[in-house]
């Protein structure tokens, strides 16, 4: 048993909260907010160069990490950092299955996007499917050599700046089916694709896709014909890994946070937090978090496991019940000052609990606990 | 001991069902209902329709121009504009300076002020809390200096909501610097449009322009405009505070909120069904409710005691801290009902002339999430209450 | 809309409040719940003089009372003194069924319940009904102008001091049907029938009752054949009115007993309740406390409603987790003291907490809540 | 980072079940399991079963008989003992006084005093609390004045658990009643058969008798019983605190309750299913393994960084803060799990010759449920956690 980090991982958080504690402050953070793309390519390029997209890859799919605890690690200092630019979509989901089922061509692409030149996007997610992996009814029909996709997906992140577009598609199967589910390659300027784009509450952008008969050759499909679910779902599992460590490091930022001031804000001569009813709730958000912390260690332990799926549905399920807790205990705490827009802790608050809304809230994590405890 | 309504009581709320079905304009009631932002003149508007009818100051005499309405009949019409998706009545002039004009204001200062609130003349806005002072009142900043027939004020408000439609604002400024506390503070009403005034929007967490902060450099008041007597403004102000309490509970916009939790989670669906056939999103649905139920009978017995001239006082301060608390849990579980389409960020899915990104429902449920974590922390956040609370019942 | 009491009920409350406080304080009640018979004689007839009895039964039955009110101003000050005497089992159970089902000679048993001369026992729940009402799998079998009854019956309270026991059994259908089931009177000294008596945790006795070839006449069965599961249901509906009130009664009793200590304890010379974490804390109960109020006002208030069992279920299970909230606060801000027996506070709290054991806990009731609303 | 145990430290934990398999009887695991009290003489015989094997004191260098294992050898003990229903080993000699005497106490009374401790000769209680005092030792008011070669105990202490089981006390006393707070507190130990001492036993709330009073009447003590110096009790008292609180977080314990709560929850019935498929009591369950999981885990960071050398500080607050909600709430569950059978009185339920009233587990079940509240109460209350940890992690 060991719970400390490799040097090289040691190596990679310092130099990181290091780059973002000196180059993305609040106002750095505010602007990007407020911008048009909804995220900075400078900050992108200089994450790359960091290292920190290639920390996400394992060495043979062109990267050095890859790894639960490497994904942890990156993901708690970007979620300290608040940081909106979409590392999770590019990487986590869209370089993830590139790795996973491309081909030598299609995984060549991994290189463009450890060196921060590619943009990718999942788009998986449908109007009724709330957070139903396996429930897709956007369909994939052959015609000739080629594929015809038509339907609609929901809420794809990074869709506007995406190369291309990983887009899950029926060949066969009834809509719940896991069977029957490939992904394909779609490049963003095919015809047919419609994008509707929009900012997100907890920053960055998201497109509602129309895909309107999008013609694409067969080699657009990753892997097997209707074997897609697999390689979803792990990087699903990924992602969960990342979203999860995320949320814990803005948990961290938020509970910082909240002790500066309440040690800085006084009342009657002396800082708030030394008040008892304050600082007893203090010290239980400072308890939660080392539960968080913990359940992140669980989940990304267990990445490769076989038991995966319950400890990473067990690490949601706490965080999201820890993260309202720190978020909303945070914003109250601070009063007033936490309500408004440029405060650091509101876009940190935001980050944590909107998290609830991607691959499942509490409720659903409990649920898939349940259920695959009882198995 | 009767839970029921009188038959009286019930033909009121008759008439204050039919009176909106044929005023309330279904624009309005939809705006409310998606959380569309009225803007200045979708809230004069409203109160013209109840200006009108009589009904636009519920808890003023009749002397005054107001309905006179007992506790039991404002619950009621609470209740009511609540379930109708009606705008709430804007409270700043009408259930807090009102009054406390009528209670402590000149003959002139009645006669002048009154008439304009109904009319919707003045939009007045409230100059109380001061930045880093949060819900203290005692330790205010902002000072008066009388200078012959005027006040020179100078100093900064803030969390000003709707400060931005403004044309007065009340505001409690310390003309005694060297009194303690809260003696030496004075009540003044001031005109935004003096020289010396500026207003800067403060956007809340959910990117809304809702309050403000609003500075003030050495602004000319004129004597006149001074309420009650110099250095008595704490005595007013804690009067207004019991008024601003009245529908504390907020159990009409509780009972709305959760209508439309359920309206939601019977149009979404998990794993196939129906969301509210989820047992654990059944079970918080339950829970909420369950609660409601109590409080919508807590509020009812204080608002039935003070029908009965019983004042409400520490209760006020409970009802406070338990309203918030259910509100804000029916705002979460809105946000969680809607799944992924709580991402889009508010504005760009409810408002323009594009359809509504997702559900139409969807789009404000985040922000609102945000916007009342407001509810527990402005007038006099809840550890404030739970401080009055515990003083009162352990003083002992 | 009125929430004043009725003259006599504000008579009733006062005078019983005033008795209990005079009488049954915790030296009398510790011998009570330390005497083999679990209860006092003498009490018994002196709340039935007081009328405590006569109250919960309408004029017609032979009371003064018997409306939603009258119980509930009863039971919270039973719960306020945390009373062990049986009067939920012998009037609101065994008397409520005898009065509602009971031919002329039953229904005049009614005088003698209000009177105290006789104590009743509810026998229905069974080993494996846990609160589900409707199983009911002892049975009764016609023989000749006589009815045998077979089966076991559990945590029958009060069995062992009760003249009669009013005995649920099947004359037809399954396991769970609400028809089938029928009421019998059955004499404490009936040939086959065995208690085995044990003390509760939170006072009082209870039995586990054998019901052997136990034979009773075709007119020990109140009411017709296989139809007595409605009047099962009123008097349940009842029973759980009377166990929100006196649950609510003894939290009341509970928050008290904490503000004195609070107040009356001193650290670095300071009352503990002057600390701010002590004092938000007991703010919350005394809010919770006024929401389990306005529940059992609820519940009272709808007992002869088409909505009553709407209503007690959300009673109840607002009351078992504000219950719980205040026992558990109570002990932890009380400190070792409450941990003690002897100590009035201990008493209290477990009359709160195991009131969830009878008739369902917090989970029961919402599910019952969950059921009826949707209904 | 590893999550999975070294080879070594699976051996060592199969070394362990081999060991529980072969020598722990199985009447003692039933009584443990059903939750049975073993009195003096089960513990006795426990005690024996482990100092044979020289397992009976795990944190004990072995040049005074102890195991000398590593934190998370020792946790990995702990887990195993506890998934076995094995006795608690009583920690009152082993756990708090021997590290004591180890490192503060004269070799004379090592000699003595330690082999009697492994041996089962001594039963040790702790007199540390007193009436009134709660958790706060500074305020201590047993006397100890020297007259010659004794000191004169006069005073009371409390909550002496199994007091009534022991042939020696070791206390805290007041030596020099000028000095404040903390100082002028000496660490005395003192023969319970003396002349003066009366045991009172407190029978808490579930009917058991557990702990006690212990009254000090002119009690005269040997001055060689004193250990280190005089008046330097509070550093020898904070030195056994923090060895007090290596299982802390009880995950052993909480493990098993769990397990407990889901064979109950298998065999239970609701509604005509098993209760561990009712959504809602599957949730409750749920979630509370979920903290659980997490605990073990932030449990393991802190021993294995106890046995890398650091010492764990306010982290010992935080699992003990936690580690009681989680037990106090398997508790809760276990209740609820098994309906109306939890209301018989435990003792009638569980003990004597008759069958068990209700399922064999109903029985203990709201009695361990009240006992257990004293978790969060006794060896520094949560409060008092709570407070150390504010202390330590803002004081910055």
């Amino acid at each position: 048993m060991d719970f400390n980090l490799t040097e090289e991982r040691q190596m990679l958080q310092d130099s990181l909260r290091r780059y973002l504690s000196d180059r993305y402050d609040t106002g750095v953070r505010n602007e990007i907010l407020d911008s048009d793309d909804g995220m900075s390519a400078r900050i992108w390029g200089e994450l790359a160069e960091l290292g920190v997209i290639g920390a996400l890859f394992t060495e043979e799919q062109g990267g050095f990490g890859g790894a639960g605890f490497d994904i942890a690690v990156v993901f708690e200092e970007l979620g300290r950092g608040g940081v909106v630019e979409p590392v999770l979509d590019t990487a986590i989901l869209g370089g993830g299955l590139l790795a996973r089922l491309g081909d030598e061509a299609q995984r060549d692409m991994v290189e463009e996007v450890i060196g921060g030149t590619l943009h990718l996007a999942l788009a998986h997610g449908e109007p009724a499917a709330r957070y139903d992996l396996s429930r897709v009814e956007t369909t994939a029909r052959a015609e000739g050599d080629s594929i015809v996709l038509n339907g609609r997906k929901s809420v794809v992140i990074n869709a506007e700046a995406a190369g291309y577009l990983l887009v899950s598609a029926r060949e066969s199967g009834g809509a719940f089916d896991r069977e029957g589910i490939s992904l394909f390659l779609v490049p963003a300027d095919a015809t047919g694709l419609t994008l509707r784009g929009y900012p997100m509450m907890s920053g960055g952008r998201a497109a509602e896709v129309t895909l309107d008969g999008v013609s694409v050759p067969a080699s657009a499909r990753l892997g097997e014909a209707g074997k897609g679910f697999a390689a979803l779902q792990e990087v699903i599992a990924a992602a969960n890994v990342a979203l999860a460590a995320e949320t814990m490091g803005a948990m961290q930022s938020a509970v910082e946070l909240t002790r500066d001031y309440l040690m800085t804000r006084k009342q009657f001569g002396r800082p708030i937090g030394t008040f008892q009813a304050l600082a007893h709730r203090f010290s239980d958000l400072l308890i939660e978090l080392e539960q968080a912390r913990s359940a992140v260690i669980n989940a990304a332990g267990h990445l490769e496991s076989g038991d995966r799926d319950r400890q990473i549905a067990a690490a949601r399920n706490l965080i999201a019940r820890v993260g309202r807790l720190v978020a909303e205990e945070s914003i109250q705490m601070h009063g007033g000052i936490a309500m408004t827009q440029e405060y650091e802790l509101a876009h940190i608050a935001k980050r944590i609990v909107m998290a609830d809304h991607r691959f499942g809230d509490a409720d659903y994590h409990m649920e898939r606990f349940i259920e695959l405890s009882a198995a | 001991m009767d839970l029921n309504y009188t038959d009286e009581e019930k033909a009121f709320r008759e008439e204050v069902r039919a009176f909106l079905d044929e005023k309330l304009p279904q624009e309005v009631r939809d705006k409310v209902r998606r959380g569309i932002s009225l803007g200045k003149e979708g809230h004069d508007e409203w109160h013209r329709i109840l200006n009108e009818k009589g009904w636009l100051a519920p808890n003023w005499p009749k002397a005054f121009g107001g309905a006179e309405w007992n506790a039991v009949q404002r619950h009621i019409f609470e209740e009511e504009l609540a379930a109708a998706h009606a705008p709430r009545i804007v409270p700043f002039g009408l259930s807090m300076l009102g009054p406390v004009l009528q209670k402590f204001g000149s003959k002139e200062q009645q006669d002048y002020y009154l008439p304009r609130i109904l009319s919707g003349k003045d939009w007045w806005c409230q100059g109380y809390s001061e930045p880093g002072a949060g819900s203290d009142l005692a330790s205010l900043k902002t000072r008066a200096v009388r200078e012959g027939d005027h006040y020179i004020v100078n100093g900064q408000k803030a969390w000003t909501t709707l400060g931005q439609y403004a044309n007065w604002i009340f505001c409690l400024v310390r003309t005694d610097p060297d009194a303690k506390q809260q003696e030496g503070i004075s009540f003044l009403l001031i005109d935004m449009n003096t020289p010396g005034i500026e207003v800067r929007p403060i956007i809340l967490l959910d990117g809304e322009h809702e309050v403000n902060e609003v500075f003030f450099d050495d602004v000319k008041v004129p004597v006149e405009n001074l309420v009650g007597e110099e250095n008595k403004g704490w005595t007013y102000a804690k009067y207004l505070l019991t008024h601003e309490r009245t529908n504390i509970a907020g159990v009409g916009f509780s009972q709305a909120g959760l209508d439309a939790v359920k309206r939601i989670a019977r149009a979404e669906s998990a794993n196939g069904k129906p969301l509210i056939e989820n047992p654990h999103f059944a079970a918080r649905l339950a829970q909420v409710e369950i609660d409601l139920m109590a409080m919508a009978t807590t509020n009812l017995r204080i608002v039935s005691g003070a029908a009965a001239g019983q004042a409400p006082g520490v209760e006020s301060s409970m009802l406070k801290v338990k309203g918030t608390i259910i509100r804000q849990e029916i705002n979460d579980l809105a946000r969680r009902a809607v799944g992924p389409y709580a991402m889009p960020f508010a504005s760009e899915a409810v408002e323009g002339d594009n359809d509504p990104i997702g559900p139409e429902y969807a789009g404000p449920l985040a922000a609102q999430y945000f916007n009342n974590r407001k509810l527990s922390i402005f007038g006099g956040s809840n550890e404030i209450q739970r401080g009055i609370i515990a003083k009162v019942k352990m003083g002992g």
